[in-house]
C-alpha cells in the first residue's frame, strides 16, 4: 500500500459515487455535480496509479491540467443550458424524468 | 502518376487538417457568420483536398506519422494515419463540404447561423484530431471536445425540447468520456504509457484487461449510441436542425465507433474473448431490431430517419465477433468500415433532404407526405438512392458492406448473425418504404408546398451518389482500408 | 532546541488552538453574527500565528515576503466577506441572537 | 476491356440512359418522351439482333470490372443469355408502343416511363448477368425498378399490393443472397459455366452444396412465383395493363425462372444437380405450382387474376423442363421462356383493351365482346389456344418437348402432370372465349369509349396482333434457324456437353 | 520540525472535518459560506505547512490561490445567490 | 512518527469520500454546492500529497474556484423568479 494507491482506490470510489448520483438524481444541477465528482474520481486513479512506484510521473500531471480544463469547460457548457432550460420551462430536470426539489 | 499527384503526395497534409477547421472556427466566431458563410466552402474545400492528399500518402507510402510541434511521445502530441484514418477523414471532408453547401442555403438569413458555423469548425476540427490521435489521452481530449461541439449544435435549436435533448447528449456524452478515461487511467497505471503503438499487444488477459475493457467499451458505446444505450441519440438527432443532425448521424457517432475499433482490435486484441465478442454482438443485434421496430412506429419524419441510425449502428457492432475470430476476420473488418462509411453517406443524405422535404411541406409528419414526390422528385429520389444503401441493397455501399459481413459470418459458421441482418435488411425496408410510397399517393387537399432551395436537394443528391458509387468503387477504398489495418497480413 | 524553533512551536500551537477555536465557534455559536466573529479569529490569528511561525524557518526574504501577502490577502478577504455577509444578514433580516436572560 | 465488351454495356445503356433522360423530362413534353422511349427500344432492338448474330457465330461478347477483391461485375453475352435478351428486347418495343396508348392522357407518365425502362434495364442485365453476384445485382434493381410500377396508380389497393410484392421480392432477395454468399465462400467467384462449376469440389461439401441450392432455388422460386412462394403475382396485377404484360412475361417472373436455369444448368450442372438428387423435388415443386396455378385459375372471375394464375402455372413449366433431365426436357423449358413470354403478353394487351376499351375487368362481362372487339378478341384467342397447347401454336411445341422430355428422364408421371394441365387450361380459358364470342351481348357496356375507326386506338391494338402472329409463327417455323426452338437447341447442346 | 508540522496539519484537517458538520446543519446560507470560508484558510495554513514538511515550495503559490479564492467564493455568493429575500432557506 | 502521513492520508481520503456523499445527497441545492467547494479545497490538498502541486493548483483555482462560481451563479439563477427570455 502506497499513499498513490490509498488514493486510487479513493478515486475509483468516488468515480462510483459520482456514477450513483449522476444515474439516480434527476435534478440536473446535481447531475452536474456527480459528473464533476466523476472527473475528479478518474484524475486521482490516474495520478494515484501512476505513482505507486513512489517516484513522481509529469505526464499523468499534464494529463490531469488538461482533464481539469476540460471538465471545467463542460461544467461551464452543461451549466448554461440548464438554465435555458430552467428558463424555458421552469423546471431543472429532464422531461420524463420526474421532479426533484 | 501526374505531376499533380506527385506534389499533392509529397505535402504534409496533417496539419491543415487540424489547423483549417479550428481557425475557421474562431474566425467564424470572431467576424460572424457573413464572413463564414463567404470563408466556409474554400476552407472546406481545402479540407476534402488535404484529406485526399493525405489519403494519396498512404496509399503510396503507407501510413504517416507526424510528431506535432516536433514534440515526439510521451509528452508530445503524436499523429498517425493509417488506411482506416484516411478513409475515415476522406468521409468526414466529403460529407463536412456537402453540409456546408446544404447549409447556406439552409441556414440563409436565420440567428442560429452564428452559432453554427464555429461549431461545425469547431466539430471538423475536433474529429479530424480524433482520427489522427494516437494515444489514449489525446483521444479522449478530442472526443470530449467534440461532443461538446456536437451538443452545441444540437442546442442550436431554440425551445425545451432541443435544451432537452441537448442535455441529455450532453450528459450521455459525459458519462461515456468519462468511463473511458477511467479506462484510460487504469491502462496507463499497468503500463506506463499512452501511445497506441506501444500498448498493442501489452494488455494481458485478466481482471485488470477485462474491467478496461468493460469500462472503454461502455463508454464508447454510450457515444455510439448502441442499443439499450440509445435513449439520447433520436430526440438529439432528430430535433436538431437538418444539416446538424446530418453531421451527427453520419459522422459523430462514427468517431467513437473508430475507437472502439482501433481499441478492439489493436489494444484489447490479447485480452478479447469469444463471449465478450458475442455480447457485443448480441447488443447490435438488439439495435438492429429493436431500432427498426421503433423506426416503424414514428410519425416524425426525421425521427424515422433518427430511428434508423439507431438501428444502423447495431451492424456495426456485429463487427466485434465478426471479425474477432478467423476466418472471415478481414472480411468482417472491411465489411464493419465500410457499413460505416456507406452509412455515413447514406444517413447525411438521407438527413438532408429530410429537412429539404420539411421545408418543402412545412411539417414532418409521414404521412401527410402525399405528393412529395411531384412536389420534389429528386429529393424523393434522393431519398430512395439513400434508402437502397441503408437497405443493403445493390448497387450501394451499404450492400458492398453487407456481402462483407455475410461472408465473415458464413465463413466463421456464425449463421445467427445472418438471420439477424437479413431480417434487419427486410425491416428497414419496411420503415423506409414508408416514407417511399408517400411519392406515389395523391396530394392530400389541404397541402401547401413551397420550394425549397435548389442548393437543399443538390447537396443530398451528391452525397446520395457517393454512397451508391460506394458500392461501385469498393476495389479501391478497400485497398486504401488495408494500408495498416490489423488483418492487413491475413488474405480470405 | 533553539530559540527561533521553541517560538515558532509555540506559535504554531497556538495557530492550532486559535483555529480549533474557530471551529468550535463555528459549531457552537448560535446565530450568523457570532460565527463570523469566530471565523475571524481563525482568519487573524490562527493563520497569523501559523504565518508567522513559517516566517521564522524562511529561507529568503522572498519566502518571508510571500507568506506575509498570503496572510493579508486572506485578512483582506475575511474582512470583505465578513462585512458583506453581515450587512446582507441584517438586509435580509436576520436578527443578532441575543443571550435569553437579555432578552425583555 | 477489349471490342466486344462494349455491346453488352451498350444494350444496358441503351434503355438506362432512356430512362434517366425520361426523369428528368417534364410530364407535359409527351411527343419528345415518346419518341425517345421508341428510339430506345428501336436502338436496343438493333444492338440485340447485332449481338445475337456475333453469339450465333460464336463471337465472345464480355465486360468485366473487379468491383471487390474477388468479385467481378461480369457482362457475358451467352447463347442463354440471348434468348431472354431478345425476348426482352424486342418485347420492351411493343410493351413500350402498348403502353403510350394505354397511358395517354393519365398523370405521372415520366415516372412510368423512366421506371419502365430502369425495368428493362435490368432485365436485360441479369439475362446478361456473367456470375451470380452480377445476376444478383440486377435482380434487386429488377425488385426496386418494378415496385414504383405496381404502385403506379397509388390507390390503397395498389400501395397494398406494392407492399406484398415487396414483401415476397426483398426476403427472397435475402435469402437468395445468403446462398450465393455461402457459395462463394465454398468455390469463390462462380461464374456461369457450360455444364456448371462446381462437379470438382470436394464430396464433404456436398451436405451444404444442398442447402445452397435449397437457398438459391427459394429465393428465385420467389419471383418465378413457385408454389408456396407466389403469393405476390396475383395481387400484383393491380398494376397498369402494360406493367402487368412485363411483368408476367418478360421482367420479373422471367427472371426467377431464368435464374433458376443458370443456377441448375450453369452453377451446379445439369449432371451434378441430378447425382445430388435435386431435380426430382424440383420437378415435383414445378409440377404442383402447374397444377395449383391452374385449379386456381379456374375459379377467378377476375379476367387478370385468371392471368396471372394462369402465369403461376405457366412458369412453372420452364423449372419442370429444367429439372428433367436430358436435352429434349431443357429445350421443352427454354423454349417455353419464349414462348410463354409472347402468349403472356397478348394476352394481357387483349385483357388491357378491353379494360381500357370498355372497362371490362371480368370474365363475367364478357359476353359477346367479341362482336365489339374481334380484333382484340382473335389475339385473345390465338394466344389463349397457343397457351393450351393447340397445335401448331408456341404452346404446343413447349409441351411436346416437356413430354419428351419427361419420357426420356423417366419421370412419366410429368405426362399425367402436363395432361392434367392441358385440361384445365381448356377449362379455364375456353368458357371465356364461348362467352366472348358466342354469347350475346348482355347489355352496353357502363364506361365504353367512343368508337374511332378502329375498335380501338391504334397504339392499343398493334401490339396484341403483332405477338399474337408471333405466337403463331414460332409453332409453324420451328424448325427454322432462328426460331427460338433451334436457338434452345443450340443452347442445349452447350450445356450438355462437358 | 517537519512532523510537528505534519501532526498539526492533521490536526487541522480534523477541524475542516468538524467544520463540515456546520455546512450540513446551516440553516442559513451564510452559515455554509462562513464555513466554506473557514475552509479556505484552513486549507491556506495546511498548504504553507504542508509546503515546509514536505518542501515543496511551489506549494505557497497553491495556497495564495487558496486565499484568492476563499473571498472570490464569498463575493460571488453573496452577489449572485444572496442578492434577494430567502424563502425558508434550508 | 511514521504513521501521521498516513494518518493525513486517510482522514482526507475519508472526508473526501464523506463530502462527495453530503453532495449527492443533501436535499438543499445550495449546500451541495457550497459542499462542492469543500471538496475541491480537498482535493486540492489531496494532490498536493500526490506531489502534484500544479495539479492542486489548477484545481485550486479552476476546479474549486471556477466551477464553484459557475455553481453558485448557477444556483442564483435557478432560485431566481423565473422570467421568460432575456435576463441576462
Amino acid at each position: 500500500m502506497t499513499p498513490g494507491l490509498l488514493y486510487a482506490i479513493t478515486g475509483a470510489l468516488l468515480f462510483c459515487l459520482g456514477l450513483y448520483g449522476l444515474l439516480l438524481h434527476t435534478h440536473l444541477l446535481r447531475k452536474v455535480l456527480a459528473f464533476n465528482l466523476m472527473g475528479s474520481g478518474c484524475f486521482l486513479v490516474l495520478v494515484g496509479l501512476a505513482q505507486r512506484g513512489g517516484q513522481v510521473d509529469p505526464v499523468p500531471h499534464a494529463l490531469v491540467l488538461t482533464g481539469i480544463v476540460v471538465a471545467v469547460s463542460a461544467t461551464a457548457f452543461a451549466l448554461m443550458l440548464v438554465r435555458q432550460l430552467y428558463v424555458e420551462t421552469g423546471r431543472a430536470t429532464l422531461p420524463g424524468e420526474g421532479d426533484d426539489p | 502518376m501526374s505531376p499533380v499527384l506527385n506534389w499533392v503526395a509529397a505535402l504534409d497534409w496533417i496539419p491543415w487538417l487540424l489547423g483549417v477547421p479550428l481557425v475557421f472556427a474562431l474566425l467564424a466566431f470572431q467576424f460572424g457568420a457573413r464572413l463564414a458563410e463567404r470563408l466556409v466552402v474554400p476552407v472546406f474545400g481545402l479540407g476534402l483536398l488535404a484529406a485526399t492528399g493525405l489519403a494519396l500518402q498512404v496509399l503510396r507510402e503507407g501510413p504517416q506519422q507526424h510528431a506535432l510541434g516536433g514534440w515526439g511521445a510521451p509528452l508530445g502530441i503524436e499523429l498517425y494515419a493509417d488506411g482506416l484514418t484516411a478513409l475515415m477523414l476522406l468521409m468526414t471532408a466529403a460529407i463536412g463540404l456537402a453540409v456546408v453547401f446544404y447549409s447556406r442555403a439552409y441556414f440563409r438569413d436565420d440567428g442560429r447561423a452564428t452559432g453554427f458555423w464555429p461549431l461545425t469548425g469547431f466539430l471538423i476540427g475536433a474529429m479530424n484530431a480524433l482520427y489522427l490521435s494516437a494515444d489514449l489521452f489525446n483521444l479522449y481530449v478530442t472526443l470530449e471536445l467534440l461532443g461538446l461541439a456536437a451538443v452545441g449544435l444540437v442546442a442550436l435549436s431554440s425551445g425545451s425540447a432541443a435544451l432537452a435533448a441537448a442535455l441529455r447528449y450532453l450528459l450521455a456524452a459525459l458519462l461515456g468520456s468519462l468511463l473511458y478515461l477511467l479506462g484510460v487511467a487504469l491502462v496507463y497505471g499497468a503500463h506506463g504509457t499512452l501511445a497506441l503503438a506501444q500498448l498493442t499487444g501489452l494488455l494481458q488477459p485478466g481482471p485488470l484487461a477485462w474491467l478496461v475493457i468493460a469500462l472503454m467499451t461502455l463508454g464508447l458505446a454510450i457515444k455510439t449510441a448502441l442499443f439499450p444505450l440509445y435513449f439520447w441519440l433520436p430526440p438529439a438527432h432528430g430535433g436538431a436542425p437538418a444539416p446538424v443532425s446530418a453531421l451527427l448521424s453520419a459522422l459523430v457517432i462514427k468517431a467513437s465507433f473508430y475507437l472502439l475499433l482501433r481499441l478492439w482490435f489493436e489494444l484489447f486484441a490479447p485480452a478479447i474473448n469469444l463471449p465478450a465478442a458475442q455480447f457485443i454482438g448480441l447488443l447490435g443485434a438488439g439495435a438492429i431490431l429493436w431500432g427498426s421496430w421503433l423506426a416503424l412506429q414514428q410519425r416524425e419524419l426525421k425521427m424515422l430517419v433518427a430511428y434508423s441510425t439507431v438501428a444502423q449502428v447495431g451492424y456495426l457492432f456485429l463487427l466485434f465477433p465478426l471479425a474477432s475470430f478467423a476466418p472471415g476476420a478481414e472480411a468482417a473488418w472491411n465489411g464493419g468500415v465500410y457499413h460505416a462509411l456507406s452509412h455515413a453517406f447514406a444517413k447525411a443524405a438521407m438527413f438532408l433532404v429530410a429537412g429539404a422535404m420539411v421545408f418543402a411541406a412545412g411539417h414532418g409528419e409521414i404521412s401527410r407526405l402525399g405528393g412529395i414526390g411531384q412536389q420534389l422528385p429528386l429529393g424523393i429520389f434522393t431519398f430512395a438512392l439513400a434508402s437502397v444503401s441503408l437497405m443493403g441493397l445493390p448497387p450501394s455501399g451499404g450492400f458492398v458492406a453487407k456481402w462483407l459481413l455475410l461472408e465473415a459470418a458464413l465463413a466463421s459458421g456464425q449463421w445467427w448473425w445472418i438471420l439477424v441482418m437479413m431480417l434487419g435488411g427486410l425491416l428497414s425496408a419496411a420503415y423506409l418504404f414508408r416514407v417511399l410510397r408517400q411519392a406515389f399517393l395523391p396530394t392530400p387537399e389541404d397541402a401547401s408546398f413551397r420550394r425549397p432551395p435548389a442548393m437543399l436537394v443538390g447537396s443530398a443528391f451528391l452525397l446520395s451518389l457517393v454512397a451508391l458509387g460506394l458500392g461501385l468503387w469498393a476495389n479501391g477504398t478497400l485497398t486504401l482500408l488495408r494500408v495498416g489495418a490489423p488483418f492487413a497480413g491475413v488474405t480470405p | 532546541m533553539s530559540l527561533p524553533d521553541l517560538l515558532g512551536t509555540v506559535l504554531l500551537a497556538a495557530g492550532g488552538f486559535f483555529f480549533l477555536a474557530g471551529t468550535v465557534g463555528l459549531l457552537r455559536f448560535p446565530d450568523v453574527y457570532t460565527r463570523l466573529h469566530a471565523l475571524t479569529k481563525v482568519d487573524n490569528l490562527g493563520l497569523g500565528c501559523v504565518v508567522v511561525a513559517l516566517m521564522l524557518r524562511a529561507d529568503s526574504v522572498a519566502i518571508v515576503f510571500k507568506l506575509g501577502l498570503i496572510w493579508a490577502l486572506a485578512l483582506l478577504a475575511t474582512a470583505t466577506a465578513s462585512y458583506l455577509v453581515a450587512r446582507n444578514a441584517r438586509h435580509h433580516g436576520i436578527t443578532p441572537w441575543q443571550c435569553p436572560e437579555d432578552r425583555p | 476491356m477489349s471490342g466486344g465488351a462494349w455491346l453488352p454495356l451498350l444494350v444496358l445503356a441503351s434503355s438506362l440512359v432512356t430512362g434517366l433522360v425520361i426523369f428528368a423530362l417534364p410530364e407535359t413534353s409527351q411527343r419528345l418522351r415518346s419518341s425517345l422511349n421508341l428510339a430506345g427500344a428501336l436502338i436496343k432492338l438493333g444492338l440485340v439482333s447485332v449481338m445475337l448474330w456475333g453469339v450465333y457465330l460464336g463471337q465472345q461478347y464480355e465486360a468485366r470490372y473487379t468491383l471487390m477483391p474477388g468479385i467481378d461485375f461480369l457482362l457475358r453475352a451467352d447463347a442463354l443469355a440471348m434468348l431472354l435478351v431478345t425476348l426482352s428486347a424486342a418485347l420492351w418495343l411493343f410493351t413500350t408502343i402498348y403502353a403510350i396508348g394505354y397511358l395517354e392522357g393519365s398523370p405521372h407518365r415520366s415516372r412510368f416511363f423512366g421506371f419502365f425502362s430502369l425495368c428493362v434495364t435490368a432485365t436485360m442485365g441479369l439475362a446478361l448477368a456473367g456470375n451470380l453476384f452480377t445476376f444478383f445485382l440486377f435482380y434487386e434493381l429488377l425488385t426496386l425498378s418494378t415496385y414504383p410500377l405496381v404502385v403506379h396508380r397509388g390507390s390503397t389497393q395498389a400501395l397494398r399490393a406494392g407492399k406484398l410484392y415487396l414483401g415476397y421480392t426483398l426476403s427472397g432477395g435475402a435469402v437468395l443472397l445468403v446462398g450465393i454468399i455461402w457459395l462463394h465462400g465454398l468455390a469463390g467467384n462462380v461464374e456461369f459455366v457450360h455444364g456448371g462449376a462446381l462437379a470438382d469440389l470436394d464430396p464433404a461439401l456436398h451436405g451444404e452444396l444442398i442447402i445452397i441450392f435449397i437457398l438459391l432455388i427459394a429465393g428465385l422460386g420467389v419471383k418465378a412465383a413457385l408454389v408456396p412462394l407466389h403469393g405476390w403475382l396475383p395481387v400484383a396485377m393491380v398494376a397498369p395493363a402494360p406493367v402487368s404484360a412485363l411483368l408476367h412475361a418478360v421482367a420479373v417472373v422471367k427472371a426467377g425462372a431464368f435464374g433458376i436455369v443458370r443456377v441448375v444448368y450453369e452453377v451446379y450442372g445439369i449432371e451434378f444437380a441430378a447425382d445430388l438428387d435435386l431435380l426430382l423435388p424440383l420437378a415435383v415443386v414445378a409440377s404442383i405450382t402447374i397444377l395449383y396455378g391452374s385449379l386456381r385459375a379456374l375459379t377467378q372471375n377476375d379476367l387478370k387474376k385468371r392471368l396471372a394464375y394462369s402465369t403461376v402455372s405457366q412458369v412453372s413449366y420452364i423449372v419442370l423442363g429444367t429439372s428433367l433431365f436430358g436435352p429434349i426436357g431443357t429445350i421443352g423449358g427454354l423454349v417455353h421462356l419464349v414462348h410463354q413470354g409472347i402468349m403472356k403478353i397478348t394476352l394481357f394487351f387483349c385483357a388491357g383493351n378491353l379494360a381500357e376499351t370498355l372497362h371490362i375487368h371480368r370474365v363475367s362481362e364478357m359476353n359477346g365482346v367479341g362482336r365489339r372487339m374481334p380484333w382484340t378478341m382473335t389475339a385473345f384467342t390465338i394466344a389463349a389456344f397457343g397457351m393450351i397447347g393447340v397445335p401448331p401454336m408456341a404452346g404446343f411445341i413447349s409441351k411436346w418437348y416437356l413430354g419428351l422430355g419427361a419420357l426420356n428422364s423417366g419421370m412419366d408421371w410429368v405426362l399425367l402432370v402436363l395432361v392434367a394441365s392441358t385440361l384445365l387450361n381448356a377449362a379455364y380459358f375456353l368458357p371465356i372465349l364461348h362467352a366472348a364470342w358466342f354469347k350475346p351481348q348482355q347489355g352496353p357496356w357502363p364506361e365504353e369509349r367512343a368508337r374511332g375507326r378502329l375498335e380501338t386506338s391504334a397504339w392499343l391494338l398493334l401490339p396484341p396482333l403483332v405477338t399474337a402472329a408471333l405466337t403463331l409463327a414460332v409453332g409453324l417455323f420451328a424448325a427454322l434457324a432462328i426460331s427460338p426452338l433451334e436457338w434452345a437447341r443450340i443452347i442445349t447442346l452447350r450445356e450438355y456437353v462437358r | 520540525m517537519e512532523q510537528l508540522y505534519l501532526a498539526l496539519a492533521v490536526f487541522l484537517m480534523l477541524n475542516v472535518a468538524a467544520g463540515l458538520l456546520r455546512i450540513l446543519r446551516g440553516p442559513t446560507a451564510a452559515d455554509r459560506m462562513l464555513a466554506a470560508q473557514l475552509f479556505g484558510t484552513t486549507g491556506v495554513a495546511i498548504l504553507l505547512l504542508l509546503a515546509e514538511a514536505q518542501g515543496v515550495p511551489a506549494l505557497r503559490d497553491v495556497a495564495l490561490v487558496f486565499a484568492l479564492l476563499a473571498a472570490l467564493a464569498t463575493v460571488a455568493f453573496v452577489k449572485r445567490v444572496w442578492y434577494r429575500k430567502p424563502e425558508g432557506d434550508a | 512518527m511514521n504513521w501521521l502521513p498516513w494518518l493525513y492520508d486517510s482522514l482526507i481520503a475519508v472526508t473526501l469520500l464523506w463530502v462527495a456523499w453530503q453532495v449527492l445527497a443533501s436535499r438543499d441545492l445550495f449546500k451541495a454546492v457550497v459542499l462542492f467547494i469543500v471538496f475541491g479545497l480537498l482535493m486540492a490538498l489531496a494532490w498536493v500529497r500526490l506531489q502534484a502541486p500544479d495539479i492542486a493548483l489548477a484545481e485550486a483555482a479552476i476546479g474549486a474556484g471556477l466551477t464553484g462560481a459557475l455553481l453558485l451563479d448557477a444556483v442564483g439563477h435557478l432560485r431566481a423568479p423565473r422570467r421568460k427570455r432575456g435576463t441576462d
